[in-house]
This record gives structure tokens, sequence and C-alpha cells, in this order.
């Protein structure tokens, strides 16, 4: 029963975000919106249940999405630019020294595991190859690998992806 | 205003043809979908830039449509190669 | 034979590429058509007869309807013979 | 001023398109390639939908809070945030099918992964 | 003129991938120039201002029709015969 | 080896319900923005495809039969003949809603504007269940062909 009011709050939100501008009833939206949107919304709940939300209700507090947007703006965004000046650093040089290695961040919920791997994918010189079902390591290729970080077998995390287990660990669990 | 995102439109058309060749010359299988893959993001940013340039609010619309659909035939085509069963 | 059927193909492609360029030399300016009456009739009177905003869709579903029924139905046969084709067996 | 802002944007967003496209050309084998094909586009299609969003801000105002300029805002928005979402899943996904289809990383100096996979195929086999 | 250009350019590649999805030996390379057909195809309706259009070709023909033929692919060979 | 990796699979779980959600305001807004039945209907189809590539066919099979889909798409072409029908005291596909006090029966204003969703008559009716019968025959078709082509393969 929880599951399915949180999916159909959910999904009443992002269809008022799609309509907006239309009408004047109530601030932007007009009255039949509204009803036609509580209407799917019941309906897509129904149907996602079970699919969209497993066992946890971590993330239904504000203070992780005020975490989560501060991550975003700041040393998300600031390490994306860097990994692009990168890039480009490479493309004009091709000087490139690479290899796959596997980490340990010591994450335990799915959810965090994939913010991770999405964000190490966009930032600088590595990306997120495979992933262990059961143990949650990650394979990492890494475009320059440096000679310090080969020295333990599960791989050194700070070399890698920085601060990010300790920011998602913040945010996800 | 209009100039700069046509200007622009042209630029992205031009990046489009290079990856072009990417997907025609991709020595494997995995290269050409790599070439695919940054086409569709290329043709997402070019249509936001093109709804914005003719001042047609509801042309996003379809931009937000290409950005979740590219994505299934992109996985459909890696499920294939790693021989996983549908 | 094989050269004689080459040199068919490619006279054959020779005409369809005269035909194709002298139509489109000769197309009208893009947006302008021949005949505008129609179009004129559903840019005016679409808006007030349907109450629909988009014109496409007035044209779909309420001037043109026949065509929306045909190509349901166009749909539903390909739906039944795909899955008449590939059905489960109950023995098996 | 804020046309100005709007210039840098579209620039930066087609510089880092084109620097994609280039990787795309000049890199060895598909890992890398991918390094290219996914950061560069991502981070330029950022810039190019914040110049979206700032132009369309500037109409907002411009024609008044009812107009329907909102429409666009908000709708690259939530097109910015499923590039965001989509992309760096979809090459995890070519990433690890190449690798379980045989394309191995060219000039590579460490592969755990291979050493992994092998490791595990022989207990499976005994 | 601008314009011009972009009408101009389009076509051409589309007819380019046309060609290049009829040459390939492999038919899962086949199917890859096909869907960057359609992802072009889709594109240049879109320029020509029929969102409408444009969002059917994105439905059915650059996600469904590639699922189709990569199932279809994965039931037969994989290879044309010479 | 039938799932993809966790990864795929929390991201398709995440965007399932807003590719549904977003692809009913397709089908619903077809008399004001571009798009209506058919495209929407791709779009959810699509959304449902997600779902069979990250999982599998068999377990997609688990949730829905495809005799319900059939049903489905039988009820979407009842629908749309009957709304059809239901003018025929004119003619047939007449569109007797406008005009009326009763459902989406306003006339908007001529001219462009944003629009209201409570106009166009028998339109967005008809929009829904042409919607439905696109869902549910696309889908139908691309569950049972991936089901029988990973049978063949565990047949040999």
């Amino acid at each position: 029963m929880k599951k399915f009011i949180v999916a159909t709050v959910i999904g009443f939100l992002v269809y008022l975000l799609l309509t907006t501008s239309s009408g004047n009833d109530f601030f932007i939206w007009s009255y039949s919106e509204i009803v036609v949107g509580i209407i799917f919304a019941i309906i897509v709940g129904i149907i996602v249940r079970n699919v969209f939300i497993k066992d946890n209700f971590r993330m239904l507090n504000p203070v992780r999405w005020l975490v989560l947007l501060v991550y975003l703006i700041g040393p998300f965004f600031i390490s994306m630019a860097r990994a692009n000046l990168d890039v480009a650093y490479r493309v004009i040089t091709g000087r490139i020294n690479p290899g796959i290695v596997k980490i340990d961040p010591k994450l335990k919920t799915d959810l965090g595991v994939t913010m991770l791997a999405n964000s190490i994918t966009l930032t600088p010189g590595t990306l997120s190859v495979d992933v262990d079902e059961d143990k949650n390591q990650l394979y990492i290729h890494w475009i320059n690998v440096k000679e310090d970080a080969l020295k333990k077998k599960p791989r050194d995390c700070k070399y890698v992806c920085g601060g990010f287990p300790k920011w998602v660990r913040r945010i996800a669990e | 205003m209009i100039d700069a995102f046509m200007l622009t439109l042209v630029l992205l058309i031009i990046s489009i043809v290079i990856s072009l060749i990417r997907v025609v010359f991709g020595p494997t299988v995995p290269d050409r979908v790599v070439g695919l893959d940054t086409i569709n993001t290329l043709v997402i940013a070019s249509m936001v830039i093109f709804g914005a340039a003719s001042k047609e609010v509801i042309y996003i619309d379809v931009a937000i449509v290409y950005a979740l659909l590219s994505f299934v035939s992109t996985l459909f085509i890696a499920k294939y190669l790693e021989g996983g069963r549908f | 034979m094989k050269n004689a059927r080459n040199l068919i193909a490619a006279t054959a492609l020779a005409i369809c590429a005269v035909f194709l360029i002298f139509s489109s030399i000769m197309m009208h300016p893009f947006g302008k058509p021949s005949d505008s009456s129609m179009d004129d009739y559903i840019i005016s009177n679409a808006q007030n007869e349907t109450g629909a905003n988009n014109a496409v869709t007035s044209v779909v579903f309420d001037y043109r309807g026949f065509d929306t029924l045909a190509e349901a139905t166009v749909l539903f046969t390909a739906v039944a013979g795909v899955i008449m084709l590939f059905r489960r067996e109950k023995h098996e | 001023m804020i046309e100005i802002i709007i210039y840098v944007f579209l620039g930066i967003g087609v510089f880092f398109n084109l620097l994609a496209s280039f990787g795309l050309i000049r890199f060895p084998d598909v890992y890398t390639r991918l390094h290219a094909g996914t950061k560069c586009t991502t981070f330029g299609s950022i810039f190019l939908s914040l110049a979206v969003i700032m132009y369309g801000l500037r109409l907002w105002y411009l024609e008044g809070f009812n107009s329907g300029n909102s429409v666009l805002v908000i709708h690259t928005i939530i097109a910015l945030i499923c590039i965001l979402v989509t992309n760096p899943t979809g090459a995890h996904a070519i990433a690890r099918a190449a690798h379980r289809s045989g394309v191995m990383p060219a000039k590579a100096v460490v592969d755990d992964l291979k050493d992994d996979r092998k490791k595990g195929r022989g207990r499976k086999k005994k | 003129m601008i314009e011009m250009i972009l009408h101009a350019a389009l076509p051409i590649l589309i007819v380019v991938t046309a060609i290049i999805a009829v040459l390939f030996k492999d038919l899962v390379s086949a199917t890859i120039a096909l869907a960057a057909m359609s992802l072009l195809l889709s594109l240049e309706f879109y320029i020509l201002q029929a969102p409408d259009v444009a969002i059917a070709e994105a439905g059915v023909g650059a996600c469904l029709t590639t699922a189709i033929l990569i199932i279809s692919i994965k039931a037969t060979k994989r290879m044309e015969d010479e | 080896m039938s799932e993809m990796s966790k990864i795929v699979r929390t991201i398709s779980n995440s965007l399932f319900p807003f590719i549904m959600i977003y692809g009913l305001y397709v089908i619903m807004h077809g008399h004001l923005t571009p798009g209506g039945g058919f495209q929407g209907g791709a779009v959810v189809a699509s959304g449902c495809a997600l779902m069979l590539v990250a999982y599998s066919s068999g377990w997609v099979f688990k949730k829905v039969k495809e005799s319900d889909l059939s049903v489905l798409e039988s009820i979407g072409a009842i629908g749309f003949i009957s709304l059809a029908f239901l003018g025929i005291g004119v003619t047939f596909f007449y569109n007797f809603l406008v005009g009326s006090n009763l459902l989406f029966g306003e006339i908007p204003p001529a001219g462009p504007n944003t629009g209201n969703l409570n106009t166009a008559g028998l339109l967005p009716l008809m929009n829904l269940s042409v919607g439905l019968k696109v869902i549910a025959g696309l889908f139908a078709i691309v569950a049972v062909m991936a089901f029988v082509a990973s049978r063949g393969m565990r047949k040999k």
C-alpha cells in the first residue's frame, strides 16, 4: 500500500511538471489537467508499484535530495569540467596508458552502486565496465594508470574516484 | 540570436558527419555502436537547439522522446552482443 | 548474359534519374501547393468545427476518420498474424 | 548582458561536441572511444541546454508570467535530466558487452576483469 | 541561406546511410546503419516542421524496429552467405 | 545470464514510470500538442520493451499474459468503432460532443493559443482508445517474438 501511494504521488508530480501554464485556476494549472493527472497517476501507480520501489524508502527524506543537489552542482560539476579538459588534452596529444582495475567502494544498496558508477563514468579518465553482483565491486577502465595504485589487489578508491563514495553514502545509504 | 542558433545547428550536423565515419569504417561491431550512441546525443542536442530557434514551444517534446527511446535500442544491441537470452 | 543484365539495369536507372531530376526542378516551392483551397478551408475552419487546436489531429480523426479505421484494422491483422504464428503449444 | 552569456554557452557546447567526434576518430580502441563519445557529448549538451534555458527565461521575463514560455524552460530541463541519466548507463552497457564479446583493451597495462573472469570460468568447470 | 544548407545536407546523409545499410554483410552492422538512418530521417522531418511524424518515427523506427530486427537475428544466423 | 547488469536494472526501474506518464501525456494531449494515439502508444510500448530487455521475456510473461494483451487490444478496437457509431444519427464519425455542455465540450478561441484540455469533443476519447490498441498490439508483437527466440535457443 505504501509503495502504491509513493508511486502515485511521484507520477502526479511529474505530470504536473509536464503540463505547466495550461490555465490559471490553480496557480498555472487548470482543473481538468489536475483531474486527468490524478486518474493517470493512479493507473501508473497500480502498474509500477512492485517495480519502482523494491524495499527501502530512504529517498523520501528531503534532506537527501538537498545533499544530492549540492553534490551535483559542486564537486560533480567541477570534476566533470576537469574530465573534459583532460579528454581534450588526450585527443590532441594522443598520450594514453590504459588498464582495467577493480575497486571495492563498500556500498550496500543498489541505488548507491548505480549512482557511483554513473558518476565515475562522467568524471576524469574513468569508465565503469562491469559490476560484481554479489559483492558490489566495480571494474573500471582507467585511461591513465598510476603505478602507486597497483600495489593492493582490490585497488585503492582514492586514486580512481576521489571522495565520491563518501558523498554517495551520505545520499543513498 | 536566431542566426547563432542556426549556425550551431550546422556545426552539429558537421559533427554528426564526422561521427558517421566511425559507423562506416569501425573495425568491430562495438565501435559502430559507440558511433551510433554519439549520433543519438548529437541529434537530441540539435533538436533542442532547433526548437528554440523556431520559437515553437511544443517542439521540445520530440527531444524528450528521443532522449528516452534511443537508449532502448542501444540496450537491445548491447544485450545481443554480450550473448544474453531475450 | 550478366553483361546484358547490367546494361538493362543501368539504362533503367538512368531513365529514372532523368525523370527524378526533371521533377525536382519543376517542383513547387516549399510550402506553396498547386491547389490550396482544401488547405485554406481546413486551416480557417478546423478550430471552430472540431474544437481542436492541433489541425493534424482534427484531420486524422475527424475529416479523414475512415483512414484511421483502416490503419487500426491493419495493425489488428498484423498482431493477430504474429500471435497466431508464434503461439505456445499446450502439450509442451 | 544575457545575450553574451548565451553566445558563450553555445560556443562551449559546440566546441565540446566537435571535440567528441574528433576523439571518436583519433582514439585506438572501443573503451577510449567511449571516453570521448560519452563525456564530451554529455558536457556539450549540458551547455547547449543551458543556453536554451537562458533564452527561455529571458522570453518568459519579457512576455509575462502566463505566456507559454515556461514550457520551453521546464521541458528543456526534463530533456537534460534524461540525457544525464541515460547516457552513462548506455556507455556502461556497451563497455560490458564489448568485454564479454571478446574485444580487449589495446595496449593495456593491467586487466583485472579478464583475470577474474578466467578464474571464475575455471572454477565452474571443476 | 543556412536553412538551404540544412535542407541539402540532411537528405544526402540519409541516402548515404541507406546505401551503407544495404552493402553490409554483417546483419548487426546493417541494423546499426538502419538505426542511424532512422535518426537522421526523424531530424529531417523535424526540420521540415512535422513533429507528429517525427515522434512516430522516433517510437517505431528507432526503437521498436531495431528491437524486432535484433530479436530476429538472435533466432537465426548472423552473417549473410556469399 | 538472461538479465542485464545491476546498474541497467536500477535505471530501468526508475525510468519506467516516467516513460509511462510521458506516453500517457502525449496520448491525452493529442488535440493540443504534436502527438496522438499512435505516437504515444509507440512511446509506452517502447517503455515496456525497456523492461523486457533489462529483465527477460520469461519475467515479463510472469506479470502479464499474451491473452490479456489481446483482450486489451480488442477493447481498444471496439471502443474506437463504437465511438464512431455513436454519431450515426447524422453521419458516421460525427463529432456530436462539440458545443454541448457535456465532457470535452468547449470550443477554443480562434487563433494561436496555449489551449485548454476540455475541448474537441470525441477526439480525446478516440485518441485514448487508439492508444490502448497500439500499446497492447506493439508490445504483444515484441514480447511474443522475444519469447519464441529465447525458447528456440534453449532447445538446441
